[in-house]
């Protein structure tokens, strides 16, 4: 694995690590692809997709009840990520890291689990205008059903949170906050550490919706205080179908589980049920196995390289194509210049980001074009979508230039 | 830049600039709602239908540029059409979509043939439906209508 | 591929079949592996793993929400195996069948979604006493909130249901059955077109649990009359991580999604949020993209062979085994000997079936022992466990060979 | 074969047939409840400890031959002994369960190293360990134990 063989930083060859990746090497309407959807979803270097097939060519079996061989050999690759999870998170115990088939279900285990039951009416959950969908209609599924109240912490021009009218709404009636560490739409890392303490000063609990910051920053759930953290697989070079659910021991212990089935009892009679430790509490049925162990291998490779050292290449190559992009007049920059990972969120002119997205896409240049799934903060923004350029650490500055020169076709196409 | 210039026409890109028959109607006999959730398209459509001719038909608000020059040129195709002329549009627009329109329904559609190059985009073809689709939602009398989840019948 | 050469159900080669499996060839123990533990994950074909392997190399990306191409090209094979599964199914409509986890997660949004919205205190859900536990907890977990009834159908000595007990217990009090078509722990096939006749002749819905069914029989939902019906790929051949939901369109749409959060809604805002049609209601955040795929490849690949083939194959390995199996004195089969699939589920005088497990896989033979999630079947057969032997159609008559030759090495050393 | 004899060693087979000390005790000073979900081994360990001394130890319930014989044996085991020397039985078997009992612990756990071959399959490890984290339960008055979600504590 090249990224193994690597000893300084200073001497990490990102072109190898770059052909870790077979689905760069392509051409795409007949240009090559400069891949630039990465908070979409991240692509799968090799050693993970060797990984994947390893397993289903020599061990897969069902996991957990089996006496025979290869079940075993399944149990302890499914148990080894859960341990690289803990490493990965700092969380304190293995236990604490669930497995769910996304970030989006780790935040409704959440609401169902710790919402439905501990969470009444007139309580106040407070979010922000920053959120994903995801961590935003399961509390208005809460609301509806119990009559909670949903306070929203508004977001600067800039694209940041205001902090003071954050610590405004956390009052005594807080019973919960649920906040995204980094922001999908626009790549702000918010002050997630600061905004546990005001929530742990009201003994109120806190979620971190850690989606995008999982890729691009070194984690520590312990520090930052989380209550829970959630983050999707498939946006840290592994796999679609698992995300990582943390919570605090005494947290999952009191929580009720949402989904039953088998693995997550000890015992099963018809008058009486007897629910599983964690982390198998939360985990109903034949889990994904053959992602999570994807997993595994993809937080092997993401470390192999150095987690600082990829947050250094993605912050330069963001500092090298906003530099070019700052050079084109119609350009416009939605969110913050600093204090953020490596999404471009913009407008070209008046040309709507569809288009935009269209004419990239004609030049090899793929990049997300819509909502991205916070139609409140593109409200907030007066637009109707952006589009959004994101940049990981196997780009290069080639992406970069297609990304510059795809975009002075929009602006000659459309005269903006 | 060559596939983008014929996706991207001048007439596309100057009804974009500067719609026709743009904006809402205080009267009307005929009214739907269009909306696109993957990119945010979103659009009314206004008729005022007599003696089964479509007398005046306007529409309002926001999309990208395939979707507005679609309404835009649309509403000055069927104006002062018949309804059954305009269904027949919007079943000749669909196929063209579906690149399963004759040479006849070709030539009847006219100018509305620059968006041929649409078809060959899977991710745009809705874009340019939209408003077609929320017209006959108008003449059929649904309110509102939605490109999610009825790929199959407008994909083709 | 070799499933696609064949011409007549004659000249299947079933040999050649069997390589399609790169994982049956391999030594376990020392010995070969004879694999038989297919009731609780069934093995990949060199086909659905390379299908795997393009998807990742070539066209992996965020589905539904992007313009550029791989995005496109990743939502049409998504949409496309959603129209293999339709035609698996015989479903009326693509956007009756929804991508779940697996299905114990289906039982779950049938529970959420139908049960806690249209179920009352005192209303009556009926299922049975052969269900997997993913067909009992939620409805305790229903029972335990909404204060429901659940009734539970009896089982006969040899493994059945009893049909004029099942008439019995559906009343106007009835308002759900939850029903498992076929057993995993005995192989019982349930008449379950019967049982949906009895249920609809109440008005009430009934879910079917189709997850040993669907690997062996061929299916129709609409014949069947299934309101619900459930299944995991990853008994199909293809991967873990997803699992087939179907329902009726109009019980789909009456329903509250239970998972709140990305391509799910139509629109959000925080006063409002607007749901969005089936299926994608009820595919909050991203799906299982990857294994979603591989269940199109495997769908492809089982049709390919013949679903009457296999079963028929299966049937035929069945009547070989049980056979042998007879011979020996010690061997007690549970269940049913016909009209069943191909499921031994078996105990050897009184030796603990983890003990029979242990030597089993010291020949390289895979099993499973225990209660196979059905703990209270167990209870009504009186014993804590089975060892459960269960054969796909790549299985062979050495794998049943090595299994009655390890069957003999446990009477030996237990003097059973 | 050789491997399963090595496994299944008489010694274990005799006591899985004719468990000792096996049966619930009426009076007790400690006891506890051990279960392993995974395959249904369910065990109750009761006992007698006065001045220090397990003066009765026995247990009941069902399992697989290795979880019973190892119920068994330890019985016979610990019965007379002081809780501290049990204690260190369960340390030193525990260990061996890891493959880390060092020789002095070997020589100590005298005939219980028939159980050594367990170590060597990881999936019947809980099966031997049990009886002695059920022990260990009824020593430090928890008064129930289950071997799953503690495979990092047990397995070593
Ligand atoms: C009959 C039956 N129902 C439900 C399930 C649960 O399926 P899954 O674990 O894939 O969710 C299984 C498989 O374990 C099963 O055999
Ligand atoms: C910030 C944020 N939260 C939540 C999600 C939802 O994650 P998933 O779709 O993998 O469940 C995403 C990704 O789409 C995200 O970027």
């Amino acid at each position: 694995m090249s990224a193994q063989s690597l000893e300084t930083p200073a001497k990490i060859d990102w072109d190898a690590i770059r052909r870790d990746f077979p689905i760069l090497d392509q051409e795409v309407h007949g240009k090559p692809l400069a891949y630039l959807d990465n908070a979409a979803s991240s692509q799968m270097p090799q050693q993970v997709i060797d990984r994947i097939v390893e397993y289903q060519t020599t061990f897969h079996s069902n996991i957990h009840r089996g006496v025979h061989a290869l079940s075993q050999k399944a149990t302890d690759a499914f148990e080894e990520t859960r341990s690289l999870v803990r490493q990965f998170l700092n969380a304190r115990e293995d236990a604490e890291c669930i497995f769910t088939r996304g970030a989006t279900e780790g935040i409704n285990a959440v609401m169902h689990g710790y919402g439905r039951k501990f969470l009444k009416a007139g309580d106040e959950v407070v979010i922000t205008h920053m959120e994903h969908h995801s961590n935003i209609v399961p509390w208005q599924m809460l609301r509806d059903e119990k009559g909670i109240v949903l306070k929203v912490v508004p977001m600067t021009d800039d694209g940041r949170l205001d902090l003071e009218a954050f610590q405004e709404a956390i009052t005594d009636k807080t019973k919960f906050v649920s906040c995204i560490h980094v922001s999908n739409a626009l790549g702000t890392i918010n002050p997630i550490k600061e905004i546990a303490a005001m929530a742990h000063a009201v003994g109120a609990p806190i979620l971190m919706d850690g989606c995008q910051a999982a890729p691009h920053l070194t984690l520590d759930v312990q520090d930052l205080d989380a209550d829970f953290y959630v983050a999707s697989a498939h946006k840290m070079c592994a796999s679609t179908g698992v995300g990582i659910f943390y919570g605090k021991r005494e947290m999952l212990e009191k929580m009720d589980p949402f989904l039953g089935g088998g693995d997550m009892i000890l015992s099963v009679s018809f008058d009486e049920t007897v629910y599983n430790v964690i982390p198998h509490k939360f985990e109903a049925g034949t889990p994904p196995i053959m992602p999570v162990i994807a997993l595994g291998a993809a937080i092997k490779y993401l470390t192999a390289i150095g987690r600082d050292n990829i947050a250094r290449r993605e912050d330069e190559l963001l500092a090298y194509a906003m530099e070019k992009l700052d050079t084109i007049d119609a350009f416009k920059l939605y969110g913050p210049r600093d204090t953020k990972t490596s999404v471009i969120s913009f407008g070209i002119g008046d040309v709507h980001p569809h288009d935009i997205g269209t004419i990239l896409d004609t030049a090899g240049v793929a990049v997300r074009a819509g909502h991205h799934c916070t139609q409140p903060l593109m409200k907030r923004l007066g637009i109707p979508a952006t589009a959004r350029a994101s940049i990981a650490f196997y780009n290069n500055t080639d992406d970069i230039d297609a990304l510059v020169g795809a975009i002075n076709d929009v602006t000659e196409i459309f005269g903006a | 830049m060559t596939d983008l210039r014929n996706l991207y026409q001048e007439v596309i890109l100057e009804h974009n600039k500067k719609p026709r028959n743009f904006g809402p109607l205080e009267e009307f006999t005929h009214e739907a709602h269009g909306y696109n959730p993957l990119c945010g398209d979103d659009y009314h459509i206004y008729m005022v239908v007599e003696d089964d001719v479509v007398k005046k038909v306007t529409f309002d608000g926001t999309g990208c540029a395939i979707s507005k020059a679609a309404a835009s040129m649309m509403t000055t195709k069927i104006k002062g059409k018949s309804v059954e002329e305009a269904e027949q549009y919007i079943a000749e627009f669909r196929a063209m979509m579906a690149d399963e329109l004759d040479d006849d329904g070709q030539e009847h559609l006219g100018h509305l043939k620059v968006f041929a190059g649409v078809a060959q985009l899977p991710n745009r073809i809705k874009c340019a439906v939209l408003p077609w689709h929320t017209l006959n939602a108008a003449i059929h009398g649904n309110d509102g209508t939605s490109t999610e989840g009825e790929a199959d019948e407008w994909d083709g």
